[in-house]
Parts: structure tokens; sequence; C-alpha cells
């Protein structure tokens, strides 16, 4: 009886379990590529955005190499070099501000060799709606501030909110996303600025999986 | 001939609830004259539109309850809750945040959890913590106390600017807050927050223009106003030592000894007793005992987790000051506190049994 | 590649999990708890009918299988509140279709009308009418159920449906009664203690 | 056992929690001596005064009855006798009100005095000593000795209790505001009430008395310390002024510093109290061969002109004892038996003096305010912070409120002794005691409605088998003709050839006779197997049909008579 | 017919799974800050239960009673999982709003509720008709509260509807008024438990007013235990 019962209902639920594995892996035979290209597109039009056409005449997407450097993340990080003419022209990196207001802030840093900032994008954050997401270029106009700035040193007191006494203005009642910000994107710029030379010549392990595109949420 | 029947007992002692709650209400004196000398004629503008938007809401909703409005307009509950809510929010405040604020204290947090004594959450702190949340900007527009502001407001300017957002010279809260060198002035707790945040040490952060003698300039004067009503309170028996004590034990002993640990970085429990809403929150908004813990040791444990969970919120949290949200929470924990705080009644105590042997 | 690992991977867990349940719904299977017994426990047993059901047990076995629990007159708000703690469902104020809640009643035969005729005594459900045919009948007072389920069959309608008289230790203590207990006492008839 | 021992023997004094300070007011009364007052034109005896059955009447209206002499018989040994409290007509046995919270009417024997005040025979009993225990509780049970303290429990029964006790406490505290009737006795009657203390020590076999008074009665302490210091084996122990320290569980606890454990007795503890008025009347019983006739009853409130105590005959209507001390009665007067705290109001005065009322209290409107609306609870706790059982009365109410029964006796409900402090401090002023007064008899008729559907049910199905049992027979029986038809028919079959000239209606008759006979005959076997419940009327035959006639004229009538009664009705 | 049309009244009000059975809330709250994600979320949902529905239904036979549950788990997470691709692959801009919030519709409750409570013991169109109402119940209080939460907390109405129906979409945004302070609270997540609370509260007041109206002078008629004999 037991015995009975125990191999009747396992070899169903083992039939079942076969059906729809199979039916699963099917479907993700058939959307691979669909999905790879999306990701793809996704991610390139961010880094169009900052690293205009005009700036690049390589595959940015395929640029991609994996940088593992504890100044930027604890993970490895992709970046993105841009070539013009067979020169560097443009380094972008994806940053993280881990102080955000809530969690973390997932950033694109750009910048040109000359170490000038190209522009920064929000990936991906969690902020409080109507406060802390004006840091997305679809609600405020401030990530653009960045575009254009140059880091002196590495104790620039320029680069902070106002309220702290530097450059960048901060939103009206929020002061802790924009401080994260703003101090991601210094150390990322810092670094960039600091390693340009060898990030161009380095050998990096390829990306394999594109990093998440411009969130909304 | 036929008498009057009645149920026992046939005597009466001790204030009536309606009593209770006025004695609070007057407890708040001294911290409101206290506020209005501080930081302006705003508070009592703010008091008066709460009181009377608090009114008009407990009207509506007792009516549209079928319930006696008579009684329930009697019971001075309406009146603490907005007086309460009145003066935790800046004084210069538009005026629409003190009227949403205070609906929502009263229709949602108090009527549809069922009226006086139903609601779980205190509703004044309910209220500030939704107008808090959802209009930080405005919430957190505190001006400097009247010795070091920029600007001194006359009752009619104070008027205008609640209820137009700029004063009738034009300027708006932020200008009014902002000192001549362009730095805004924020209260004490947030004040020496952000400079800790901003890797400076606790003596960097005291040199801070807001800061005075003990606290902050205004707001240690505050407190202790605060703490004289609490004083008045204790000894009309309106409210019983426990909670504050415990919420002030929770606070200020591991303040005390992270102040010891890390002199640098952890104000110490003088800073934290008089600064913010803390004896406001002590006497005042943790005592309400309709959504406190009901036993003895219950709101010491009650007091206990609030005061705790203040420390915490000031230390780690992203808000500079945490009274309503430790409220709050500790109010969520009523049930359980409740549960396991329960007095063991008489004939159950397990030596009771054993001498039974 | 990947793919034939999924499906053995996914197939051969499902395989030992089913196993392992086949195997536990024989070793541990639970006798289903009688809850019609539970339900018949609850119900007022005053078999009156008022639900629709001939008697209480076939009410039980009508909740047991997803009737409404709010049908019972006799049990009133106590018994909905009951019935829905035990079948987890919300308790809803009675169903007025089947009647309304009252005081407590008894049957009570006027002996000197009744001709004998022995309905009453076949329209009882709990045997509570004592009589036999052309003989006077009457109601044993405290077996009765107050489902007045012989009221109708009375061919001259001699049994009236009095109030449960109120002791001092059944009193509910409802405040609001005390002024009409006091004029009990006039309304009782003096009666010799012999 | 031994803790108890130990904390006594120091003479310690424990804390009960909780517990309230009302007003005192024992004043004027407590100042007044004793007073006797008039029989009054009648006495009304209710037959029931205490928990349990009342007793068998053994009286009839015109009868004329001598005083002390037993009105009833004690049925059974939980009831008590009641007795005559002068000579007098027994004047009716009816239903009156009852001195009740309910105002329910209640059987009661009610005696016209006669002005003789005749004692039946006497036999004074002075040395006690020389009986068994067994024998004096006899006495005090024929006496008709109940608890004068509280609820009235029948004494002998308390101590008859098979159970060693070390402690015999003497309830004289008399915590309760305006009552000072065991205060009054106290003073005046200390001799008595010691030498009713020994004869209980001496049926307890008690070890150790424990006189215990209320530091506010420092009269009466006098007065008892002077009487109890020939007795080494008594101590007097002044407890403090607190509401409700002469609860029999606090006290307990006052005294031997130890909880009753929930639902036990103190007698499990070795611990045995009576009421210092039980102790007088325990006395009178046996020494003097006085049964219960009369108690000190408290007159008191600002209604009324002489306040004091008196000593009234059981049965006295209230409105005697309040025309005695002169009452006048205010707008909305409230007429109270028993104390301010746990005393029911009267709506009517007529009801009499039983064994347990101590007090009658009528106050002013300034004095005792009548209760306000009852607002909501704020949870506000004062009530936790008084309940001297330590419950938590806030979260009872609610539950009160919520008919959530069982949820109230998991929160011990039955562990309150409806003290009424709660209420007394509460500042929304709900009367709490009320909602638990209400709840516990919700809760007990509820399981008595439970007991009552048990019974139901087994009727019913009893019932049940029963008409399917009959059924059954019923088929057989018709099975059984059926049968003897076709075995009737064949035989004529075969018969038919044979026998046509006989008469063969004869013979089918006499085989219709033996079919019924026989299934007659089954049928009473069946009966018979079956249980005796079987009820006689549903197998008797219907009646004939000469006699449906009758009926139907029967039913005319009836149909008349209630025509007649709905009109009049109508009218 | 009238099994359709009581399926249609139970799923989309009387059992709603939101409202009455409370059922996914987790999905309900997290994703309803605007009427797009609610609509996003709730089509998907919608999906998966007709789906899960008529798969368990067909199978339903052969499912011994001991195995049914990992059965139908394992069928709402193929539906879920082959969502979640399709979404990926084809509207990429949505899966990356409700992204996390896909793989939750299996732990959707509503959907095995679905499966056991009914799919398991009815024929598969019933089983398809009942996911379609229950889902489209469920997907209706999702829009309902996304509609209330985004005017509340900013204002508009169908905003980044592009991102779900395309292009075309961006007509369909409504801008009711321009808050300098939107009422933050209504799209944090207090807001969906206060919002949904008020949606409940709404639906039980309309059932109470019903059944008043409606107060029936149906008459029962009352059994008798013992007339028979």
């Amino acid at each position: 009886m037991t015995l009975n019962s125990m191999q009747k209902n396992g070899l169903l639920l083992g039939l079942f379990a076969l059906v729809s594995t199979a039916l699963v892996l099917g479907v993700e035979a058939v959307t691979e590529d669909a999905i790879a290209e999306q990701q793809r597109t996704q991610t390139l039009a961010s880094l169009n955005e900052i690293i205009p056409p005009e700036l690049h005449d390589n595959d940015l997407y395929h640029s991609c190499g994996l940088l593992s450097e504890p100044a930027l993340s604890q993970q490895s990080v992709p970046i993105y070099r841009g070539y013009l003419n067979g020169e560097p022209s443009a380094l972008a990196v994806e940053a993280v501000a881990p102080n955000g207001y809530s969690g973390k802030i997932r950033l694109l840093v750009a910048i040109k060799p000359s170490g000038e900032v190209l522009g920064v994008r929000t990936l991906q954050h969690q902020e409080t709606p109507g406060l802390g997401d004006k840091i997305e270029k679809q609600k405020s106009d401030w990530i653009h501030s960045f575009a254009g700035k140059r880091l002196q040193s590495q104790n620039d007191d320029r680069w902070a909110v106002q309220r702290d006494g530097g450059m960048f203005d901060q939103f009206t009642g929020a002061t802790i996303t924009p401080r994260a910000v703003v101090g991601a994107v210094k150390s990322a710029t810092w670094y960039l600025q600091q390693h340009s030379a060898e990030l161009f010549q380095a050998a990096l392990p390829q990306c394999n999986s594109a990093p998440q595109g411009d969130s909304h949420e | 001939m036929s008498f009057k029947v009645a149920a026992a007992p046939h005597g009466h002692s001790q204030k009536k609830t309606n009593q209770v709650m006025a004695w609070v209400v007057f407890a708040l004196i001294p911290g409101v004259l206290i506020q209005s000398y501080f930081f302006g004629w705003g508070v009592w503008f703010q008091i008066l539109i709460a009181i009377s938007v608090a009114y008009l809401a407990e009207s509506i909703c007792v009516w549209a309850r079928e319930r006696s409005a008579r009684q329930a307009l009697r019971d001075n509950t309406a009146l603490v809750t907005a007086v309460l809510l009145a003066i935790s929010i800046p004084p210069l405040a538009p005026w629409w945040i003190i009227v949403i604020g205070t609906l929502f204290s009263i229709v949602v947090v108090k009527q549809v959890y069922g009226g006086m004594g139903q609601n779980i959450f205190n509703p004044a702190m309910a209220g500030y913590v939704l107008l808090l949340i959802s209009f930080p900007v405005q919430m957190t527009h505190w001006l400097p106390a009247a010795p070091i502001a920029p600007y001194d407001l006359g009752v009619w300017q104070t008027l205008h600017t609640i209820i137009f957002e700029y004063t009738p010279a034009g300027y708006d809260v932020e200008q009014l807050r902002t000192t001549v060198d362009g730095i805004s002035m924020a209260t004490p707790l947030d004040g020496v927050k952000t400079a800790l945040d901003q890797g400076q040490i606790l003596s960097e952060a005291y040199q801070l223009p807001m800061m005075g003698a003990l606290a902050g300039i205004g707001w240690q004067w505050l407190n202790l106003g605060f703490l004289l009503g609490g004083a008045i309170l204790l000894q009309q028996r309106v409210i019983r030592w426990h909670i504050p004590v415990g919420f002030l034990a929770g606070l200020l002993i591991p303040s005390l000894l992270a102040h010891v640990f890390a002199p640098s970085i952890m104000p110490g429990p003088i800073f934290h007793a008089l600064s913010g809403a803390t004896m406001l929150g002590a006497f005042f908004i943790a005592t309400d005992p309709v959504s406190a813990a009901t036993s003895d040791r219950g709101r010491l444990l009650f007091g206990l987790l609030i005061g705790l969970l203040i420390w915490v919120i000031r230390t780690w949290g992203g808000y500079p000051d945490a009274v309503a949200f430790a409220v709050l929470l500790a109010n969520l924990c009523v049930p359980i506190i409740d549960r396991y705080t329960r007095p063991t009644v008489y004939g159950h105590h397990s030596g009771a049994k054993h001498d039974a042997e | 590649m990947s793919f034939v690992v999924g499906l053995i991977a996914i197939g051969a867990l499902a395989l030992i999990f089913g196993l392992i349940l086949g195997f536990a719904a024989i070793k541990f299977k639970v006798e289903s708890d009688p809850i019609v017994d539970q339900i018949d426990e609850i119900l007022p047993q005053t078999q009156c009918g008022q639900c629709g059901y001939p008697g209480c047990r076939p009410y039980a076995e009508a909740i047991a299988n997803g009737d409404e629990i709010n049908k019972c007159p006799p049990g009133g708000e106590t018994t909905i509140k009951k019935l829905a703690d035990l079948m987890g469902v919300e308790a809803k104020p009675l169903d007025a279709a089947h009647g309304e809640e009252s005081v407590k009643k008894v049957a009570i035969i006027r002996e000197d009308e009744c001709i004998g005729c022995t309905k009453c005594i076949q329209a009882c459900p709990v045997d509570a009418i004592l009589g036999a045919a052309k003989q006077m009948h009457t109601v044993i007072e405290h077996e009765c159920t107050g489902c007045d389920l012989c009221v109708e069959p009375c061919p001259v309608d001699c049994i009236d449906m009095v109030e449960v008289e109120a002791k001092p230790e059944t009193w509910q203590w409802n405040l609001d009664s005390v002024k009409q207990n006091i004029h009990k006492a006039d309304t009782i008839p003096v009666k010799l203690v012999e | 056992m031994q803790d108890i021992k130990q904390f006594v023997e120091s003479g310690q004094i424990a804390r009960f929690p909780g517990g309230i300070h009302p007003p005192e007011r024992k004043q004027p009364a407590s100042e007044q001596p004793l007073r006797r007052i008039p029989y009054a034109n009648e006495l009304i005896l209710p037959l029931r005064q205490h928990i349990g059955v009342s007793g068998q009447c053994t009286v009839r209206e015109g009868d004329h009855v001598l005083k002390g002499q037993p009105l009833t018989d004690a049925v059974l040994h939980q009831g008590l006798p009641l007795h005559a409290p002068t000579s007098g007509t027994v004047k009716a046995i009816e239903q009156r009100p009852m001195s009740h919270a309910s105002g329910l009417p209640e059987q009661a024997i009610v005696i016209s005095p006669d002005g003789h005040d005749q004692w039946r025979e006497r036999q004074p009993l002075p040395d006690y000593q020389q009986r068994d225990k067994a024998e004096l509780l006899d006495i005090i049970q024929a006496a008709g000795v109940a608890g004068l303290g509280g609820a009235g429990f029948p004494t002998s029964q308390k101590l008859a209790q098979q159970k060693p006790v070390s402690y015999l406490i003497i309830n004289g505290v008399e915590c309760e505001p305006y009552i000072c009737a065991d205060d009054r006795l106290m003073r005046e009657h200390a001799r008595d009430i010691v030498l009713g203390m020994r004869i209980l020590a001496y049926i307890t076999g008690a070890d150790k008395t424990l006189l215990a008074i209320e530091d506010n009665k420092p009269e009466a302490i006098a007065s008892m310390h002077q009487a109890i210091s020939e007795y080494s084996d008594i101590e007097l122990r002044v407890v403090p002024t607190k509401y409700p320290s002469g609860g029999e569980k606090q006290l307990i606890q006052l005294l031997t510093g130890h909880e009753v454990p929930s639902k036990q007795l103190p007698i499990e503890m070795g611990v045995i109290m009576q009421n210092v008025g039980t102790a007088f009347a325990v006395k009178e019983a046996v020494i003097d061969d006085k049964p219960l006739i009369e108690r000190v009853v408290t007159l008191t409130g600002e209604c009324i002109e002489h306040p004091g105590n008196v000593w009234a005959p059981l049965g006295t209507p209230v409105d005697a004892l309040l025309d005695f001390a002169g009452f006048k009665p205010e707008q909305q007067q409230r007429v109270i038996m028993g104390g301010p705290m746990m005393g029911f109001t009267l709506p009517i005065t007529a009801v009499p003096v039983i064994k347990t009322t101590n007090c009658i209290l009528v106050p002013s409107t300034e004095e005792l305010p009548p209760p306000g609306d009852e607002m909501a609870c704020i949870r506000c706790g004062a009530c936790a912070e008084v309940c001297p059982a330590s419950l938590q009365p806030q979260q009872l109410q609610w539950l009160a409120k919520a008919k959530d029964y069982p949820a109230l006796e998991d929160n011990n409900l039955f562990d309150c002794i409806e003290c009424g402090a709660c209420a007394f401090v509460c500042p929304s002023e709900i009367p709490l005691v009320h909602y638990y007064r209400q709840a516990k008899s919700q809760i007990r008729n509820q399981a008595r409605e439970q007991a009552k559907a048990e019974l139901a049910k087994q009727r019913f199905e009893a019932r049940q088998a029963r008409l399917e049992r009959e059924k059954e027979e019923r088929l057989e029986r018709h099975r059984k003709a059926a049968e003897a038809r076709k075995q009737m028919q064949q035989q004529k079959a075969q018969d038919a050839p044979e026998q046509e000239s006989n008469n063969d209606g004869k013979s089918s008759a006499v085989a219709a006779a033996i079919a019924r006979a026989k299934a007659k005959k089954a049928a009473q076997e069946g009966g018979s197997a079956g249980s005796e419940a079987s009820d006689e009327a549903t197998t008797q035959p219907r009646p004939a049909q000469d006699k449906s006639a009758a009926v139907a004229a029967a039913i005319a009538r009836a149909k008349k008579k209630k025509q007649a009664r709905d009109q009049e009705d109508k009218q | 017919m009238s099994e359709f049309k009581t399926l249609t009244k139970q799923g989309l009000w009387e059992n709603n799974p939101a409202l009455v059975q409370l059922l996914g809330l987790c999905p309900l709250l997290a994703v309803t800050a605007s009427v797009t994600n609610a609509l996003g979320l709730g089509l998907a949902t919608l999906f998966v239960l007709v789906g899960s529905n008529i798969t368990v239904s067909l199978v339903r036979q052969w499912v011994p009673q001991e195995i049914r549950i990992p059965v139908f788990v394992m069928v709402i997470a193929t539906f879920v999982t082959i969502i979640q691709l399709l979404m990926n692959a084809y509207v990429y801009q949505l899966y990356q709003t409700l992204g996390i919030f896909i793989p939750l519709i299996v732990t959707n409750c509503a959907i095995i509720g679905r499966a056991e409570a009914y799919a398991s013991k009815n024929k598969w169109n019933y089983a398809a008709i009942d996911g379609l109402m229950m889902g489209l119940g469920f997907a209706a209080v999702l829009v309902v509260l996304g509609g209330l939460r985004e005017i509340l907390g900013n204002g508009t109405l169908f905003d980044g509807a592009e991102l779900l129906l395309g292009e075309w979409a961006k007509q369909l945004r409504i801008e009711l008024f321009s808050l300098d302070y939107p009422l933050l609270l209504a799209i944090l997540p207090p807001g969906a438990f206060i919002g949904m609370g008020f949606i409940i509260a709404l639906k039980n007041r309309i059932d109470a007013k019903r059944e008043e109206l409606q107060a029936s002078e149906k008459t029962v008629t009352r059994a008798r235990v013992t007339a028979e004999s």
C-alpha cells in the first residue's frame, strides 16, 4: 500500500515536473535572442546619452569589461570604453552610492580622458518618490548638473551639496539623496581620472550579462 | 413608592475622563508659552486651527456614525489631540498642513478605529507622521529660535505666512530660516546629525550657531517647560510615573553609555533629553493611555521601548527626531506587551498552588 | 546541454518529493474530524425545524456541507458566533426569514380545555408531553425545548407558549427589568403549599 | 502550610494588591447604641434566604406560631430551617417581592405578630464542651445560622468540612463604607462574640483563632481586646483600613501572607473564616438555644434623621425600618441594601430584612452622586491598579461587551469578587462590576442551556429510535397480515373444491383473527424488547368512529371560546 | 449560462480575490503606485490565472489528493516563468518596472486558491471563466487602487501608459492637477494599505446598503421533525 502510493505519486509528480520544465525551457529558447537584444538596446540607449555618438565610433556595448575595484563597489562593475578613430575618447563606469536615503543608488558615470565629466545617469534607485527621485532625468534636470564639471583634487570641497558648502543643489527637503549621489560620482570620477590611461589599456574579463537599464521605479 | 434602580457601586471617586483630558491641556501651557516666546506667534494660530478642525471633524464623524455628539465632544480628547499635533509641527507651516494632519488624526486614526478609546495608534503622532512623510519640506522648516533668528515676525506677518506661505514682504519660510551668510538654520538635532554625518566630531557640531548651553537655543527651555508640565500631571495623578521614567531611561541610559564609549560622535544624555520632542513625548504623548500598555510593568516596558527606539532612530535613522515613529512602533507592540505583562491573578500564583498540595 | 540537465534535475527532485508525499499520505493519515458532531454539539437541540431542516442534526450536516450558519433562531447570536468560530467564517446576523431570536419559552397546556387528542404528543420532538387518548395532557416543563411544534397541531388551541419565568438565580442583571419584576408578585396566583 | 504557620506566628500583616480608600462615613451611625425596633405589622420570611434549595414549609396559613418555632424543614443537608421571629399567626404563604437586586418575587411566609412575643420551649446548653462536635453542628444547623457577612452560606456546612484546620479567622474588618453593624456588635457584645468564637474553635479544632479588625474601629478593638485577654489562643490582628480588606480572600492574604488558590476553598490551606456576627449567632444558637431570628442592621445615609444600628427581626419590611429611623426621601432617591460598594438598590421598600441584610443605606444625591453618563474606556488602567484580585478590569470590560465568553474565562472573570473598586475609580464611570455580573450570569446560563440541549438531544434521539422501531413493527405486522391473507387464499383455493358448501366466510374470519392475534403477539414481543421510554400514547389505537363526533364538538367549542377571547382582546 | 453569471458575480464582486478573500495583497500593495503598473500586473495575473485554472482543471482527474499542491504550484510557476520571459522579450520597459513582482505572482495566493477551490473541482471551460472573472476582479481592484494613489500622490492618471501599451498611449496621460507638494503618503506603501482599507470599507458599505434595499421577503418553510407519524 505505502509502496504503491509512493511510486504512483513520485512518478506523477516527476512527470509533471518534466513537462513543466520542458515548457519553460522551450519558451526560454524562443525568447533568448529577443531578451538579449532588448537589454543591449536599453544599455546602449543610456550609454549613448552620456557618450554621444560623435565621441565614439566603436561598439560601446561590446567594449564592456568587468572591473574589480573596491573604490567603486564591492562587486565587479562593468566599464565601457569609447574610442574615436582608435584614440581613447570616453570612459563610462557603473558606480554605486551605498548611502542613499533608502538603499543603494546605481549610477552610470562617464568622463573624457581629460577628466571632464561627460554625464551621469541614474540606473536604479529606491529613493522617495517626489523627493529623492529627482535624480532621475525624467523628473528633474539635476543629474545634468554634473556634465562638464571637473574634479581638482580628491578633497575638492566644491564637490558637495550647497548645504555642505559645495556647488551642487540639494533638492528642497531632501539632502541625503543628492549628497549620496554627489559623493559616489565624485569618487568614481576621481578613480577614472587617476586610472584612465591604464583602464584603456587593461585587459578586462568580458561582461557576460548586461547591466540593468534605466529604471523608473 | 418606587425608588431609583442603579448598578453598584453607588459612589464614585477620581477625576472624570474629560477632566483628565483638560488637565493634560492645562499642563501644556508652560511649554506652549515658551514655544511662542522662542518660535513666534505661529504656535497659537496652529493650535487655533487644529482645535477648530478637530471639533468640526469629530462632530461630522460622530454624526455619521450615529453616536451621541454631545458626549463625544465633551470628553476633551479631540482637544488634546489637536493641541498636541499643533505644537509638534513647525509654527510657520502653511495652514493646510495642520488641517490635513488634524483631519487624518481625528477621522482616520481615531474615528475609523471606533472613536475614543478604540484607536490603536496615538492620533496626534499618527497625524504627525503622515505629515512628515508626505510633506517633509514643510514639516522640517523650523525657524531658528528668537535670539538667533534673522527676522522677527509680528502677529500679522505670522498669520500671513501661515495662510499664504510667505510674509507680507514676500519672503518664504525657506528664506526666513536662511541667515545673511546664506546658511539655512536647521534644528539642533538636525544640525548635529548633519555635522556628524559629514564626519565632524561632536565638539565641532556643538559650535553650530543654534546650539545653546545645554542643548539647542530655545529647545532646551522648551523641553524644560514640558518637563514642568509633566511634573504637574504627575502631581495631579493624571499620569503615573512608569511611562515617563521608562521613556527617559530608555533614551538616556543608552545615550550615556554611548557617549562614554564614543564621546566624539555620540551626543550625551543631556543633549538627547533637551532636544526635539523628548519631554513632550515622555510626559504628554507616550502617556496617552488609550494607545499605551495597561499594566504598570507593561507601561515601564512600553516607555523603555519608546526611549530606546528614539535613541536608535536619532542615532542611525534618516530623520533627525524620532518621537513620533518610536511612539507608533511601540503602539504596535502594545498587545504583545500587554499579553506578557499581565499580572498574575489572585489565586493563580504558582506558590499558591504549591501550598495547596 | 543545460536543457537536459534542467530536465533531469527538476524531474528527479519531483520524483523524490512525490515519493515522500506518497509515504506521508499513508503514514500520517488523519481520521477526518467529525465536524458534523461538533456542529451538532453547538446547536441548541430544540429540534424546532425553523432552519428548514427536520431537526438539529440534519441542519448540522447541511452546515458541514456549506449551508449558512445563521438559520437557527433559538440558538441566536451565541450559536452563530460559536459556529462562525468553528467553521472559520464570519459571524453574520440571524437570517430573519427563519424567525427571530426571542426569549426562552415553554409550552403550557390549558388543561381544562384539552380534549385528549394526542396530536401534540405526536408533534413533540423530545417527548416532553405526557398524556393518553381522551386523557388530559401536560407538558413536562423542564424537558420542553420551547420549539412550539405542538402549538399548531392542537385542534382546540389550548397550548400557549409562555416565557420561562425569571428566577433570581437565572436573572441576567438587566436593571431595566427590575421595575417590571416587582409587579410580578401580583400576577402570580397564590398557591397554597400542601 | 509551613510557610503559613511561620507567617502567622510572626504576627505580620501582609498586603494585598490594589484596594481603595473611599470616604468611610461610619459616623454618625456607629456612635449610636444598638436599639430594638418594635415588631412590624407583618413579617415576611422568604423560604429561601441563602444559596441552595429552599426548605419545605411546615406551617399552613392561619396556624399560630411561637417565637423561635421552625417554619420550614431543611430538605437534605444543604438548606437551613427558618424560624418565627416572634409569636403570631401565619397570615399568608405567597409570592412576595424579594430582597434581591432583580426585584423578582419569591415564595414567602407572612406572619402577623400577636404582640405576646411568646417563646417556644428552649433548652439552653451552657456546657457545650460536653457535647460532641456533630451534635453541636446539628444544633447550629437547626438554628438556621448562616454566614452573616456576605453570601449567607450555611454555617454548619462550612464547619462540617472534614479537613484539619490550623487557623480560625474571625472577620471583624467590616471594610465597606457606612456599615457599622459588626462594629456596634463588637462594642456591645464582645463577651458573647468571644464565646461564639470558642464554640467555633472547639468545633473546627483550630490551633489558633485570629480576630481581625480594621484600625478605624478603636472602640471595638478595645472592647474585643479586653474580652479575649483571658484566652491565650486568640490573637487580635489589627489590619490597616483599606477596602476590601474584609473580603474573605483578601483577609486571608493579609493574615497568612498567602493566597487562596483559585477555585479552592480556604479550608484547603487549613484556614476557615467566620464573621463576628456569625460567631455571635452561634453563641446564641448553642448556649441560649436562640435560633437566628434577628440581626443587626445599620440604618444610615443622609436621608435618614436618626441613623444607627438596630436589632431587626428577620422579615421586618425595610419600610418599617426606614419609618423607625425617620426616612425623608428626596427626588430620585436610592434605597440601597448593603453598602455603597457592593449593595444593590431596592426598587420598593416592601421587601424584608433577610439573614444577609447588614445595612440599609439611603444616601442623598450630594453624598453619593448617582453615576453620570458612561463614557468610553480610555484604558487608563486605574481599575487594574485598584483590583485586589490583580485582574485587568478594562480587558474584561471589552470582552464582556463583545460577549466573548471563552476569553472572559481565560482572563479569570470568575476570580472577580465584585468588590466594585474598579468601577469606583473609573474616570469614564463605566459600571464595570455590572458588566461582569451580566457576563457571569450569562456564562452560567449558557452552561445550563448546554446541559438542557444535551438532554433534549438524548430525548430526541430516543424518540427517533422509538419511531423507527414502531415503523418496523408496523411493517412487520403488515407483512405478516399479508402472508396470512395469502395463505388463507391458498387454503381457500385448496379447500374450495372440497368444501364448497361450507361457510367460507366463517373460516376466513377465523383465519383473519388468527393472523391478527399473531401480529399482536409479534408487536408485543417487539415492544417489550425495546426500552420503556416508548410512549404509550402513540401506540394507542385511534379513537373509534363514533367518538370523532364528540371531538368535533369539542373543537367547535374550543373555537367558539377562542373567538370570544379574541374579541375580548380586541375590545 | 447561470453558472457563467454566478462566476462573473463571484469574481468581480461577491468573492473578489482582493476585496473579500484578501489574497495576493503583496503584489497588490507593492505595485499600485500608478494605474499603469497596476494594469500591467493585473493583466499578467489575469493571464496566469486563466492559464493555470484551465490546466489544473484539465489534469484534475490524474492528480491524486496528496500531490495536488505541488502540481498546482508547478503549473502556476511554469506560467509565471513563461510570462516573465515573454515580458522580458517584448515589453521590456514594463518588465523593468514590474520586475520583481512578476515572480511574486507564483506566490499570489489568489491563484493557487482558485486552483484548489474551483479549478480542481470543475470542468475546464468553467474553470477558465472562473479564472477570467477572478483575474478581472483582481485587476479591477488593482487599477482602482492604482488610480486612487496616482491621483492623490501625483495628480495624474495613466502616467507612463506608453510603457505598457505602446507609443499611442502617451495620449492617455491625464494631468488632473499639478501639485507643488504631492501627498507622498499615497504613493508610499502605507498609502496602499490605507487606500485598500477604504476601498474594502466602501465595498462593505455598498453591500450593506444593497442588502438593506432588497430586504427580501423570502419565506422559509419550516421543516416538521415529527408530523409524519
